[in-house]
Formats: C-alpha cells, structure tokens, sequence
C-alpha cells in the first residue's frame, strides 16, 4: 500500500479521506490556503504544506502547486475528494505526467463522462436508457421544435458542457424554444466558453436515484446498491438515503446492471456514482456519471458495511477487488443531512463567520463527517459545509426518528444551520410516506418559517444566561488566581462585543 | 427584576420572582414557570422548567443571545438596552445610505466609479460567499460619491463599500 | 409501547439507554444521588429525581425510593441496567407488586440463575455441558479429594452464593484440600452469610466465550451469536470482541444452541447472556448466566445490526419478537474497549477526580458511549467506569487499527485512564494473533510500564504551553473586556493550584 | 531561555533558541527540534516539529502539566520551580508520619483508637473507592496521637487520617 498521500481538499472530506489513512497506517500530507491555516484538516494530516492565498485559483486549485508539494513531501498519490480538481482531466494528466498516482478514474474517463453528448452516446451505444432527446449538439432552433414534439414538452435545453445549473431552460411550447435556445447558448459561452447545446425530455414529478459502483484495473465491475437524493435546494442535495423507498428488488437489480453496464461501458476505474431519473411509472434514464467520491457515499458505506476510501486506495495503488457482486447486500436504512453554514429562512444564503459552540451528536448509529471545532472561522472563500451527518437504524422509521433525535442535539452556535429546517422536513408527512419527488422543497417548504413554539423556553434561558453571567463577573472580581484566562473564549467575547 | 426579551418582533416581559440559589419562578405573560438551573459549562445549562429537564445552549453576540434548544435557535434580545441603544447611536448625520453585504464575502466586481449618477435599483457591488454569488444594489437615486472597496476586498455586513448621495433635497433626511 | 421509563442507573448506561429511549419517543426518568446532582445522565434525561446521599445504599440501590420515583412520575416501567439493582430479585419482587414493569427476566429466573447450585442443575438437567464437578453443597473435605481426583486437579473451591471472586480458592493437590475448604467457607459466611461451598474443575488455559441471548414472552429465544472476553484484569473484562478468532462455524453453532437451550430451561424472558469456558481442547463449559444487559452489548449490536435495549423495551411491553433466529448474521469484527478511571502502572487501582478535558474519538465506525464530560467530578462512590469505546470494521485486523487510532485520539485529563496500556496490549504480538486466555494480562503485562518515546514531545509542548499562557496572561492584563470569564475554566485552574 | 524539565525521575535541560511568532528551535541533549505551534483552543495545541504534526493536550495542574499525546500521558514538571518549592516547604517539623489514602476515597473503617500503640505495617484505616477497598498501614511503631477521620468521611491525598507518633527518639528525626 501507498506509505503516504496527499489529500487536495479542505474541510469535512479532507478529514474523512485522513480517517480512513489514519487506520490504515497511510501517512497524509494536506494541503492549505491563508484562510485554512488553523482548518482541521491541517491539524489532523501528519504533513501540511501551504500553497498560497484563500482565492482556490490560488490554492486548491492549483494544480503545479499541489503536484509539487506531493513530490517534495514524498507522497506517492492525491486523493482529490470531491470539487475542486476531483473531475479535472487536466490535473489527472499533470499527475500522470509527474508519475503521482491520482485516486479516480483515468485522464480519458473523467473527459468523455464530463462532455454530455460524448457520454450520452456511449450509454446509447451500450443499450444504457437515456431520457429521451438528442445525442448529439444542434444549433438549429426548428431542428429543435421537432425533437421537442417526439419527446413531448416540456423539454430542457442544455449546454453540453454544462454543469452548476448553467446554461440550461426549460422549454413548455414551440413559441418560446427560439428565445431559449438563444439565451442558452449565451449563457454557455459565458460560463463554459463553449456554446453548443442539446435538448432532453424534462421530467416533472422525477426522483433522483444514483448508484455506486466500483471498478479495479482487472476489469472487475460491482455496484453497491442506490441512493435516494430527490430533496434538494437550490438544484444541491441536502437529505440523502438508502435504500430508496420506491425500488423494488426487481428494479433494482436492472438499475444495477444498467449502472454497471454504463461503468464498463466507459471503461471506468475507482469509485464513481452513476445518476438516473426515475419517473412516477418507474421507468429510468441515465443522466450522468460523478467520477468522484460523492458527498453522500456514507449512507453506502452504512448499509453495505464497506469503506469506500479505503477501496478507493486499493484500486489506485493497483490491487483487485477483494468483494463481489455477491457479497454486497444492504442492512437497515440509512440517512445522510447535510450541514451547511447557511441560513434557510434566507433562501439558503450562505452564512459564514466564527462557530462560538460546537457541540456534535453522539450516540449508537450516528456518524458526523465533520470539518469544524469550536473557535473555527468558517472561511467565505469555500463551500459552505461544515458536516454531513448519517444515521444508520434497522428501518427506515427508526432512522428517521434517529435523525431527529440527533439533529436536536446538534448545537452549532455563531453560523446558521438549516438544523432546525431539516428537522421539520424529516418530521412532515410527505417525506414520512416517502413522497419525495426533486421539487419536493419548492412544492413543501417555500415559504418556510422556524417553528417559535419555545420561545418561553428560551426566554427563560436568556434570563439564567444573565444571572449566570454576572456570577461569572463577580467571580473574577474576587479571584487573584484569575490568571491566566483562556485566549479563545476571550476572542469569542471580543468578536461578539 | 423584570427583563422585557424580543424574539423575532414580539417582545414580552418576563419576571422573576423568588429569586434563591439556582431557583426561581419566571412569570411570562399569564404562565409562570418553575425553573431550577445547572450550569454546565460557558454555553451549556441545564433548565428544569416545571419538572422537565432540558439543555440550552447560549451564545453572546453582544446585541443579543443566541440560544438553541432542541435544534431550534432563537436571537433573544435585551429590549430595554436595545433602546438605550439606539437613542445613543441615533442622531443627525446617521447613515440611510448604505450599500453593504447581507454577510462576509469577498468583492467580486465593481460595477460603478466616482461621479456615476445611479438609479435606485441598479448593480453597483458584486459579492460572493462561498461560492454565491449576491448583487448588491443603488438604495435610492443619487450620485458616486466614494468607492470603498476593489475586487478582491473581503469585506463585512455593515462595511459600506460604496458612498451614494441622495439626489433629493437633504432637508428630508435631517427632518 | 411505554410512554415512560425510569432508568434506575447511572452513568454511560444510563445514557446508553436514555439514547434509545429517546430513538423510541420514550420520556425518560433518570434518578440521581448527591455526588450526581451535574451527572450526565441526569442532564439528558426528560424528568430527573433526586435519591438521597452518595452511599448507594441510600440512594441508587434504595429500592422502595426507587419505585417511589417511578410511581410519583407516572413511569410505567423500571430499566435497571448493569450493576446495583439490576439481578437483584427481591426488587423485581418489590416491582410486580407495585405495578411498575421491570425491564428484565422475572424475579424467579434471577434467583434460580443467581444460585450456582440451582442454575448447575438445571443446565445438568437440560444436557448443557457444565464444568466437571459437583451439583450439590458439600461440607466434607475427604469427599471433595474423592471428587478433584476424578475431574483431576487443579480444582476450585467456590461458595454457590458466590461473587466477586469472594469465597474461591484453587486446590491443587489433596494436601491442600482441608484447608481450602475451611477458608472458603469462612470468607463465604463473611462475604454472603451463607459458607455452602461446592467443587469444579480449573482451567489453567481458557477463554472467557459468551452468547448474547434474547427471550420474548411467547417462547421464542434465539441467540445473537457470541463475545469473546479473554481479556480481563482483577478478574473484571475490559477488551471484549466478536466473532471470537477461534470459533469454527460449527462449534459456533453447537455453542449457540447450547445457550438458547439454557434460556429456555431456565424459563428466560428478557436479554441475557450465556457465559462458557472453552478449553484448548474447544471444549465448553456452561460457567454462568448474567441476567441483565452486559456492558459488552455493542460489539454484538454493532456485526448483527440490532439495538438490544429497543428490544429489551419491546420484549417488556409485551411484544412479540419480531426477529427470528435465521435474521441473525454477523456482519465484519468488533471491539469494545472499557475506558475507566483506573491507573494501570499501579495495579489499576481507581482514579477519581475533576476531568479537566475530554475530546471522544469520532470517525466512521467508531461509538463511544460516554457518560462523563470536560468539568466533571468522577465521584469516588462508585464503579470507575468512563465509557465504553466500540469499533467496527471489515476484519479483525482493520478492527485492531481503528481502535488503536480511536484510543490515540481520545484524551481524557484530569485522571488516569487505562488508554496507553490498552494501545499497547491491541499491538502486542499474542493479541494480533488471538492468542487471548483469561491469564492474558497477568501472563504478558504483569510488568507493564508506559511507554516514554514521545518525552521530547512532551517537553516541547511544556514550553509551548508555557508560551501561551504567558501570552494569555498579558491578553488579560490589556483587555478591558475581559469579563465575563468562564467560571468553568477558573474551577479548573483553582483545583490545580 | 532555559528550561529545566522532569518527567518521571528524568531531568533534562531543554534550550529555546529563535524564538519568534510561534516558531522556535529547541535543544534537547544532543537533538535539535525546528518548532512550530498553533493553538487551537486552551487544551490544545498543534505542533509541527520537524516538519511532522501532532496535537498535543495540556491540562496544567499547579505542580506540574499533564501532557497527552497519541494516547500516552506525561506528567512534566519544571525542575527550577520543584527545587524552589521544596527549599520554601520543608525545615523542622516536616511531617514523615503521613497516613494517607492514595486517593480520594471514602473511609470504610478506622481500626485504631488514641493512644493505641501499633506496629509498623498494622492496619489503621481502610478506604473505599470506586468499589474498591484498600487497607492504610502505620508506617512505623509508634504511638497513635489523634485520629482525625470517621467512618464515611470523605479524604483526599495529602489528608492526615491518624497522627502517629513514633516510638524511637525524636533526635533521629531531627538530625
């Protein structure tokens, strides 16, 4: 096995990728901007090297940086996490080049799956169900109208190098498609500097159901089961889970092979997640392949009771699968939030600053992949994700109630969490009956407020809070041996005061 | 001792009677509340409200106290000090004119100089945190009259990046 | 299922059950006695009554205040934990009779099971293999020469109200018989009020094996597989596992079936545990049932997925079992770890105190059930126990390195702990193998010292600290904002000066 | 600056040198350290010596700090500072006649009584913690002066239980 590796992401992934090597006995070497100096990732890897400013051109996606300081600290590979250089081509090249093994799929995979033409064609070729549409690029608005009406509308109109909800319309009637097609392409220039789009059905009432798969360089293919992530904001998963609620095992089992099928049809290596719609008549459609470890991959490794990292580095350093098709099957049912710093009764607008009071939850079944401490300044400069929390329970009841349960002990104070948003989603009767759809929040929760049914509650608290304060005061008042006091806490008053 | 605490918009008195060690009775509109407490530590205290135990978890943010209990937060500020508050920073020449960010960011574009005549409503600073992008806008007519910041300035709620003046007659602000 | 239980314990299995209470929607009621008015327990549970004085007598083994508590809140039943009441039978007596449901097997089970003659011959009549030796009282000590020479020396003289290793004595020739039995009976009249002693063969060589298994009302009992828990200093267990490494499938499955035939004949109802010696021979030998849940429980939740407290819960309300013996599976390796307050250079003599800091390992597949936290005072009347650290992993040597990491990142200040100690029993050479006996400790680290490679560190750090409390210090002699200063922080450093 | 430091029964001097913003190199013996720190909240600190990091734990007890890493605890002491406290507590009278618990514990029984003469490893106290009971013996023969403690009293170390005095000639204690 590797002896050590670089990990070229911050935050809740970096610490997750360092676990896994910590227990395997890899050595890690992270990476860091100004902005990350104290991050934890920093002070959990066993090396750092500091790459620049707090601009991720200047740092984390850097990519002559980062290989340089893989070659001078020794390490033999780079976990890329996810975002950042995770689906670059470009960086796996330079990493290829410089002889460092990069964890993920090779050079080629990661560009064909990226381009959505190239890789809706080969899914088409491999017999892969795609939703319907084009598969190649078309410029002509009225070539348009007609594929519109094979489909039927609505239909999207989408960049090919499209992605972050870039470039992309959706299209109801003939009338509008000129001005949408325009507008699109625009768009695309802007963002991707490459204008050329493509039109696919537009399903409205969909679930997104994705499956892992994993593949060693022997030509061994396995899936690992699904995920459910319809319940997004802002086009982002925010609760994710497995197994989903509307596959049957029949079902299943095709969505499977189809993921498999897509795998080696691109000619796929390491860890990746094969996304599909599925529509209320339960039929599905290949959208996309992550070629990357998903935020999501705990509640797999819940269920299934692998380590996806640690397959992950076997893979790349060259070893064969140790499990089959045969071994994976789920246990119980898995739930995964993610914790943003943001502010859910603002539109989920981010919400940086200083994190005063971390408390996480703890407890049989629960995992919090978290990236933050107490004292920490959430930096502006990055994603906003501060943890992702997972429950692991025998049904999906019990994992709900878990989830609560947790999510109510979760106390992150000086940030807003949509902690108390999520509490009500997994409490409201549509995600109890599994009635998720990908509008589930704008259908549900659009004009969500924050239950205030504790505010006597917390009245009483602000009133102990004071008395207890000025407990404190005196105390200091009348203690010599006041000396010395702690640093941060001060810091803490400072900054609020 | 009596507190009078706003939560969001409403604000309610809240009194204290029987004040003894770690006890006391708190009257909030017409419910009374027993309560006993434990600290637990600086942001931790345990309340026991008419028998049933529960953990607060406290913040001081200076203007105010977050506090969270059962994953739900609360800002709960100190009513009468607000208006303290206010009479002592109020005053002529207060500010009405501002152009600052809804939170930490770093400055994306600027899209106005010195001098620019801008109408309410137009872009005249680009932020981004944590990869959202916000456009902030003109408050009113009126002209440039500094700019504060450059692309790349991390800059925070409260900063005013750009200095507009009204185009309307000053005697209606001071009035 | 109950809308209220009391948890008539203390401590990390107080919280170990007022977790699952809290999964399930069950309030709970925690009691507590002067030296746990700031306990853990006491701050998690819904409602909290207070006992009495530190002395268990007067408070967590007073029984009638205990039903009190329970009637006076409207808790319907009583979970007891381990230790204190919990295999006491008068109280389960004392609870039927007051209409309050105890959590655990009726009171004649616990009596029976409770007496080592009685449960000798009850596993004797229902074909369970027992230790050689007899299943009757004996006062003659030419009788008992009579019967070690048939099961061969060395033989135990152990009283049949025996316990905490109070009232046994090893015999290994007739010589040393009389006076055995003389000793024996004498410590047993002390410790028991009753000097019956009886005779068993001793195994030089054994490991400690045991089955978790579980009753219901309607006569189903199935078993959850085994722990292995060799490893044990002052004859108490602290690193316990499961699969056992020497357990073939077969004599999995033969030992199983033993231990749901002792369930049965004994008429068990509830969660109990099966306890056999097996020999190098891999012969086993019925030792004892514990009636109640073990502190080792997890590993067995953690490879078959179940929780065994929401079970206990169900089995009490009158439930139905709703697993059957074929639902049970073991899923990958894991390892329990007992953290007590304990120093092991000095014969692990108890170390209570102030806990300055603690920082709980986190990370995927690892649990600590805690029932302490930074400022508390572990008070010196009762059992040292801190929590219990779990891993769980694919194979046993993943599960050997994650706990080795757990340990490594966990810190405990304020007082000693057995973490060094268990590091270095986890690498050595004959734990690795699975060469673990109940003499494992004496045997390997009888002589055991911490060791010092990392003194440099340590003194490094002295500096720094040194550095930044100075700095501290003139922060404060600065700032005029200073107050409020944590009065948690200036207990501390009170205590210290 | 110069430090003296003890763990366990070992003394080693260690030497600061470039002491700049939380960097420095250190000496020890014959080794050279390149040293470097963050704090991140007042238990803990990271350090990056020799380019390899670790978090190190510190809790300071008065005498002394308890420093954790990767699982091992030191206890470190500064030599300088023990020399000096030692000089201020000792002189006459200095006490070798300590009955003392080990730990806090809870006495269980006092087996001795005033004026009851004992001799050198005879049982005088038991205490009890966490379950476990252990038997507190007369240090020497002598003479039982005042018992100090009764049963169920709560003792810490450094408590005096029993005052024994001992049997042979003051003199010897003195010279």
């Amino acid at each position: 096995m590797f002896k050590k590796i670089l990990v070229a992401n911050r935050g809740e992934i970096a610490l997750r990728v360092i676990n896994t090597c910590r227990d395997m006995g890899v050595k890690t070497v992270a990476v860091y901007s100004d902005a990350d100096k104290k991050a934890m990732h920093v002070l959990a890897a066993d090396e750092a090297v500091y790459l620049g400013p707090s601009e991720p051109s200047q740092s984390y996606l850097h990519m002559d940086k980062i290989i340089d300081a893989a070659k001078t600290t020794g390490a033999e590979a780079i976990h890329p996490g996810y975002g950042f250089l995770a689906e670059n081509s470009e960086f796996v090249e330079k990493c290829e080049q410089q002889s460092v093994v990069f964890i993920g799929p090779p050079a080629k995979v990661i560009k064909d799956l990226g381009d959505k033409i190239t890789s809706r064609k080969i899914m088409v070729n491999s017999g892969v169900p795609v939703t319907p549409g084009l598969t190649s690029t078309e410029a002509d608005a009225d070539v348009m109208i007609v594929e519109a009406e094979k489909v039927g509308y609505p239909v999207l109109i989408k960049a090919t190098a499209g992605g972050g909800g870039k470039g992309i319309r959706i299209v109801n009637s003939s009338e509008e498609m000129a001005d949408a097609c325009s507008a699109a392409s625009r768009e695309a220039v802007n963002a991707f500097g490459n204008g050329e789009i493509y039109l696919e059905k537009f399903f409205t009432k969909a679930r997104h159901i994705e499956f892992q798969v994993l593949a060693d360089k022997f030509g061994n293919t396995i899936h690992l089961l699904e995920r459910e992530c319809s319940v997004q904001r802002r086009h982002q998963k925010i609760i994710e889970e497995t197994p989903s609620s509307v596959l049957t095992p029949a079902l299943r089992e095709e969505m499977g092979k189809a993921a498999v099928t897509a795998a080696r049809a691109s000619g796929y290596v390491n860890a990746g997640t094969v996304e599909f719609l599925l529509d209320e008549n339960n039929n599905f459609y290949f959208l996309e392949v992550n070629t990357r470890l998903q935020v999501e991959h705990p509640v797999t490794e819940m269920i299934t009771g692998v380590d996806l990292v640690r397959l992950q580095l076997e893979i790349a350093y060259g070893q064969e699968l140790t499990i089959s098709q045969e071994d994976i099957a789920g246990r119980g049912h898995s739930i995964e939030c993610r914790i943003y710093a943001e502010d859910p009764e603002n539109d989920f607008f981010p919400s940086p600053g200083t994190i005063t009071f971390l408390k996480e939850p703890t407890g049989p079944g629960i995992r919090n992949d978290c990236g933050v401490y107490s004292g920490f300044e959430v930096p502006v400069d990055y994603d906003p994700i501060l943890s992702k929390l997972i429950v692991h329970a025998q049904t999906r009841e019990h994992a709900i109630n878990k989830m609560i349960k947790a999510l109510k002990s979760y106390i992150v104070l000086g940030v807003k969490t949509p902690i108390d948003f999520l509490i009500d989603v997994l409490q409201s009767e549509p995600f109890v009956q599994g009635e998720v759809f990908t509008d589930f929040i704008e259908t549900h929760f659009s004009d969500w407020k924050p239950d205030m049914s504790d505010a006597d509650l917390a009245r009483i608290a602000f009133v102990v809070d004071e008395m207890c304060s000025n407990r404190k005061a005196k105390r200091v008042a009348s203690a010599e041996d006041a000396i010395p006091t702690p640093w941060q806490t001060l810091g803490n008053w400072r900054q609020g005061g | 001792m009596e507190y009078r605490l706003k939560i969001n918009e409403e604000t309610l008195p809240v009194e204290v009677e029987n004040d003894e060690e770690e006890k006391f009775t708190a009257v909030i509109g017409k419910n009374a509340f027993d309560v006993s407490y434990t600290t637990v530590n600086d942001h931790c205290i345990h309340l026991s409200v008419n028998g049933q135990g529960v953990n607060v978890y406290v913040s001081d943010q200076g203007d105010g106290k977050i506090i969270a209990i059962k994953g739900k937060s609360y800002f709960v500020q100190d009513a009468d000090l607000l208006e303290q508050n206010k009479t002592r920073k109020k005053g002529p020449g207060s500010d009405l004119t501002e152009v600052t960010p809804p939170m930490p960011a770093v400055v994306i574009a600027v899209a106005v100089g010195e001098g620019d005549v801008v109408e309410k409503g137009q872009a005249v600073v680009i932020v981004s945190a944590m990869k959202m992008e916000t456009t902030l806008v003109a408050p009113f007519n009126g002209t440039v009259q500094k700019v504060n910041v450059a692309e790349g300035d991390k800059v925070m709620p409260g900063d005013i990046l750009v200095d507009i003046e009204k185009n309307e007659p000053e005697e209606e602000i001071l009035s």
